[in-house]
């Protein structure tokens, strides 16, 4: 850095301009509505689209770790899913510790939607070996999974009617923070056609834009910025789109202290020279 | 005695490597197990190491206090704290460690982590700040496309004209393309320097006479 | 979360954001705390997890092949040798056997997952052709039928009637060479110039002159464009960490934490600004 | 003229339904002997209409199970090239796969497996005759083949070009800016008397970016020794501490200069990510290196290093394969080695022929990956799907 751009702008003074930002965007509390991009439609229209009572399959692969980016989209898809009456399936090939996780997630949203446990949802076991599990699966759910989280069986449960194995939902979302993404689309997509949607991390985002360039996946939600969007899309007004405000002024305040930056540059060399 | 520090090292390497590279080709359940079982091998062999660095830390920081260097203090109070913290640990039940380990956890290690963790939201700022500037080719094409996505991720930025698209055409292009033409180059690397560790080309590791 | 504990939370939290202004006893505590705590809390976790799981249970058991538990336990003892240094060279054995493994096990997964998979993804072909099968027919009409019943819905066209005309134009570009092909083909090519490009950047034993130098040049601001795009990605998921540090400080700083954040900056703030006095004043002094 | 008749004879419903030729019953090949294949020729005009039901027992005129039913539609060769490859003659031939045990029964060792195969058509049934066969562990995967051949071939030619780099020493090896400042680094740290901080990433032993980053702390190390500047390695795997230790012993010992080598300037901090980052950032502050030299496997991390050590006006030279922690080190270094230039600077900074030849090999496979690709996309716009073939991967 040269010299005499240090003393002007000694390094604690960034600090404190992010802070001032964080700290202003957190005292005004605005909604944002963020215009959903086609890759977050491929994964709303499809829901969208499928008729009252078809059954969704969703696997909930993050662990406490990534929660802060995971759990606005898990809200968001499950709020879409029970405005539009559809039975919906969580289950998680991540770790132990991510099941109690979705548990809370989904039973708080259930909640505050009035969906039952049985009827409108039901929920699955952690099961080990990403792929192995998936393709258990697409031969015959009972085998993998003869009973849910409570331990009724499969046959007694409402939501289960119908569902003998994997292609039998219309539609498969996976949130990961993991590769088990990847396992979805070469096991579940490759294998047995079924349809899949990815909701990651947005650092992992760029990953799986390959898959959606090959149409191995209908759409993608990426990271908050991605829930957001899903959020604005099913107007229900989420962690995510409260959180967005704060990240625009943050975004923008690197952007400008990118400009400055570069002005003080130029600024410096046209005295030098 | 030169055979045993050095041929019987480099033997060693090579056989654990053929048989861990043969492991990937042999459907036969005897190499499922020497997979299975050599990963919990490696977690063992680790914990065990683990006392190696308990001793290096024990040396460096009683050396500290015993030589009275300034701050000396700081390594009496990293002594003292890993003590109590193994104390608290075994003083719990028999089968699982103790509730004030817990505590620990919860109240001092997890939130100095998230907050070392979070710092990183400040250096990015000062990071771009310093180091995004205009002077080749290169480096205005660095700063350009992380001003675009940045915009391009929020609101604001999605509003803006040419953005969003700009933004989802670098991701799904350059992206793609650049990984994984690096990814080549370093499995490449890696296959080069694994081989030379396996047949002995590579020996730096072994030490000296 | 006790009240005990959220002080130390919120304490421990400002010494290690103290470090942001510059070195000083608060972030020097935090550390060595830190250091300390960290190593006890692995020893203990994995005496659990790892020796009492994999090793004495199993030497409990009676399972058959037990004994195989305790060649891990020598190699490690090889390891221990080093605290003796006339007898340290047997560590090596130990060096040798790690060194083996990881690259045993890397060659064909790196080979297999870097290369040959991620060879067959980009060889594909350069210029798609238009596809005359019978389903690629059926999909175009089914599409088309359903842009015409969306739009008849609705005469604006809205964001549902707009999701169908893309439909309608990405199924039609399977059959005919329409502007969506030959976007997507745009696409195809630019990553198979880039990939191409990238790679000549990394010769090491081939003059980088002539077409050599024109490719890697190209390389180079493909690659520089990615770790830009890379950089501004992952500026998202940095901020919410942050953000939600300055909740949880928001939160302990509330009354019925008696107000612990308030009060331990007030504190820091005195304490820091005493000490650079003092420390001005030596440095005149000396 | 047959064939035609059948067809005749079989619209008109009344031919009783053939039996498919080529039925046979064997070991899955190229898996762990769990389970049998029995396969069969296509029937010659077979549609949806034909249905093929497969029944298992364990004796050969013993009960009789159903395992599998499947129109003819389904169930061809070519569906698992995992166990059958892509023979063109796959898409003939149809094949059920038969797990020989129940889930957990396996340990009792390999039993008969006797199947049957009935073809079911709308008019009649036929079935064949009884087969057996024994599920064997097989012990080679055929369709892995290809990926053995790729890595036999690479270190062929990294052999022959060790070889060729021993006779002449003079190999062109193009300009690494990175590893050239390098030496200007270590000298400028000598002049300020401030140590040097080398950092091997957060990877155990095992991670061939860790190996790679002891290799260059040897060369580093050779040149400390020469220039008796201090070096400071604060390790966060205890097993990587020693190596790194064996090797500066190694390297102070072949230059000359036993008596300067201190084992505690590699020392261990902590295991924790971040605990490790907290306390290297203070030795930074405190210490002031005049160079900081990242190299191996870094995460989240990397930044809040680089940044640090930005500010205490250090020389600093990353070199990672962490593809996602390059742009932080790319924005606050002073040099970065991107990718697989960290496994060309060992050989790089050595300058020994047999070193320099692996790299010659690395550049060999480069050309063969771009060839693969060449060869791939116009293969592909041919249709021909023989060069797709070679590459899967299972």
């Amino acid at each position: 850095m040269s010299v005499e751009l240090k003393k002007l702008i000694p390094r604690w003074a960034v600090f404190f301009v992010v802070a001032v930002a964080l700290v202003w965007s957190l005292l005004i509390p605005r909604k944002s509505d963020f215009p959903g991009t086609s890759v977050v439609k491929g994964v709303y229209d499809r829901i969208d689209a499928l008729p009252a009572g078809s059954p969704v399959l969703i696997s909930s692969d993050f662990d406490p770790g990534s929660e802060a980016e995971m759990e606005p989209m898990l809200r968001a898809v499950l709020a879409h899913c029970w405005r539009k009456k559809l039975r919906v399936v969580v289950m998680t090939l991540c770790s132990p510790n991510s099941m109690p996780l979705a548990r809370r997630i989904v039973t708080e949203a259930a909640a505050t939607h009035g969906a039952v446990e049985g009827t409108d949802y039901a929920l699955m076991n952690f099961k080990a070996g990403a792929s192995a599990a998936i393709l258990a699966l697409g031969q015959s759910w009972a085998q993998v999974y003869p009973v849910d989280l409570n331990g009724t069986k499969i046959s007694e449960i409402p939501a289960m009617k119908g569902i003998t194995k994997l292609t039998d939902f219309p539609y498969a979302l996976c949130i990961a923070s993991v590769n088990t993404a990847d396992s979805w689309v070469l096991a579940g997509n490759a294998r047995y056609g079924l349809n899949v949607g990815i909701g990651c991390t947005a650092v992992s985002a760029t990953d799986y834009y390959p898959y959606l360039n090959s149409k191995q996946i209908t759409g993608l939600i990426g990271g908050l910025a991605g829930a957001a969007q899903y959020e604005s899309l099913v107007k229900e007004p989420g962690d995510a789109s409260a959180k967005m405000p704060t990240q625009s002024v943050i975004h923008v305040t690197i952007v400008l202290l990118i400009v400055i930056g570069n002005i003080l540059h130029f600024v410096a060399k046209w005295r030098k020279s | 005695m030169i055979h045993l520090k050095r041929t019987v090292p480099l033997a060693i390497a090579f056989l654990s490597g053929i048989i861990l590279m043969l492991q990937y080709f042999i459907p036969h359940p005897a190499s499922e197990t020497v997979l299975q079982y050599s990963q919990d091998w490696l977690t063992t062999i680790a914990y065990v190491a683990m006392l190696l660095g308990v001793g290096s830390l024990l040396q460096s920081h009683s050396l500290k206090i015993r030589r009275q260097v300034p701050g000396w203090g700081y390594s009496a109070v990293a002594l003292i704290t890993f003590g109590l913290t193994v104390l608290a640990g075994f003083h719990g039940k028999e089968d699982g460690p103790g509730g004030p380990l817990n505590w620990i956890y919860e109240n001092l290690l997890n939130q100095m982590s998230a907050t070392m963790f979070s710092i990183l939201g400040f250096f990015i700022a000062s990071a771009a700040f310093r180091a995004f500037r205009a002077r080749s080719l290169e480096s205005t094409l660095l700063l350009l496309a992380a001003v675009i996505i940045m915009l391009g991720q929020v609101p604001v930025g999605a509003h803006l004209p040419v953005i969003p698209e700009a933004a989802a055409w670098i991701l799904a292009v350059q992206t793609t393309a650049a990984k994984r033409a690096i990814m080549f180059g370093v499995a490449l690397g890696s296959i080069a320097t694994a081989l030379r560790v396996i047949f002995g080309i590579e020996r730096a590791y072994l030490g000296g006479e | 979360m006790t009240i005990l504990g959220a002080w130390i939370a919120v304490g421990l939290t400002l010494f290690m954001f103290s470090f942001l202004y510059k070195d000083n006893p608060f972030y020097k505590f935090g550390e060595s705390l830190y250091v300390g705590i960290a190593l006890g809390y692995s020893l203990v976790r994995l005496w659990y997890q790892t020796w009492i799981d994999k090793v004495w249970e199993v030497l409990k058991s009676d399972a058959s092949g037990k004994w195989w538990v305790l060649l891990p336990v020598a190699i490690g003892l090889l390891l221990l040798t080093r605290f003796v240094p006339k007898v340290s060279w047997l560590s090596r054995w130990a060096f040798a056997f790690l060194i083996g493994y990881g690259s045993g096990m890397a060659i064909p997964a790196i080979l297999t997952t870097s290369i040959v998979k991620q060879a067959e993804a980009t060889a594909k072909p350069l210029v798609s052709m238009p596809d005359k099968s019978e389903a690629a027919k059926k999909s175009v009409d089914g599409a088309k039928a359903a842009w015409d019943k969306a739009k008849a819905a609705e005469p604006t066209e809205t964001d549902a009637v707009r999701a169908t005309r893309i439909r309608y134009e990405e199924a039609r570009s399977r059959t005919e060479y329409t502007f969506v092909t030959a976007y997507r083909d745009l696409t195809t090519l630019a990553i198979f110039i880039g990939v191409f490009s990238v790679l000549f950047y990394f010769f090491f034993s081939i003059e980088h002159k002539g077409p050599v130098r024109i490719f890697s040049r190209i390389g180079i601001l493909f690659l520089m464009i990615y770790f830009g795009a890379s950089y501004g990605n992952t500026a998202m998921g940095r901020f919410s960490l942050l953000y939600g540090r300055v909740l949880t400080l928001k939160k302990f700083g509330g009354g019925d934490y008696y107000y612990s954040t308030g009060i331990l900056v007030v504190v820091m703030i005195g304490v820091l600004t005493a000490l650079h006095f003092k420390n001005r004043g030596k440095e005149e002094r000396a | 003229m047959i064939r035609c008749l059948a067809a005749l004879l079989l619209a008109s419903g009344t031919l009783a339904a053939q039996v498919p030729e080529g039925f046979d019953v064997a070991d899955t090949p190229g898996d762990a002997g769990g389970s049998v294949v029995a396969s069969w020729k296509q029937l010659p005009n077979e549609d949806a209409s034909v249905t093929y039901v497969v029944s298992v027992s364990r004796s050969k005129d013993g009960p009789w199970e159903e395992a599998s039913r499947f129109p003819a539609t389904g169930g061809f060769k070519s569906d698992a090239p995992k166990y059958f490859w892509f023979w063109s003659s796959n898409r003939e031939e149809h094949f059920v796969e038969i797990p020989a045990f129940e889930p957990g029964e396996g340990e009792k060792g390999p039993i008969e497996i006797w199947v049957r195969l009935e073809v079911v058509t709308p008019s009649a049934t036929a079935a064949t005759a009884p087969l057996s066969a024994t599920p064997r562990p097989n012990w080679w995967n055929w369709p892995k083949t290809n990926v053995f051949v790729f890595i036999c071939l690479f270190g062929v030619a990294t052999f022959y070009l060790i070889r060729r780099a021993r006779r002449d020493p003079n190999l062109f090896i193009r300009r690494i800016p990175g590893l050239d400042a390098m030496e200007e680094a270590i000298g400028r740290a000598t002049e300020m008397g401030k140590p040097i901080l080398y950092l091997n990433g957060l990877d155990g032993m095992s991670s061939i970016s860790t190996i790679a980053s002891t290799c260059i702390l040897g060369q580093v190390a050779r040149r400390v020794a020469s220039y008796d500047t201090q070096i400071s390695v604060p390790c966060y795997d205890p097993v990587v501490m020693s190596v790194c230790q064996e090797v500066m012993r190694e390297a102070f010992y072949s230059s000359g200069r036993p008596d300067s080598y201190r084992p505690e300037s590699a020392f261990f901090v902590t295991n924790d990510q971040f605990g490790y980052v907290a306390a290297v950032d203070g030795i930074m502050m405190r210490e002031k290196p005049a160079a900081c030299f990242y190299f191996g496997f870094y995460y989240a991390e990397s930044l809040l290093l680089a940044e640090t050590g930005g500010t205490t006006g250090a020389i600093q030279i990353a070199g990672t394969d962490s593809v996602t922690q390059l742009p932080f080190f790319i924005a606050s270094c002073d040099y970065t080695l991107i990718g697989e230039e960290l496994y060309a600077a060992s050989a790089y900074l050595s300058r020994e022929p047999i070193q320099l030849g692996s790299l010659v090999a690395q550049d060999w496979g480069k050309i063969a990956v771009l060839g693969v690709l060449l060869l791939g996309t116009l293969a592909s716009l041919a249709r021909l799907d023989f060069f797709k073939h070679l590459l899967a991967t299972f």
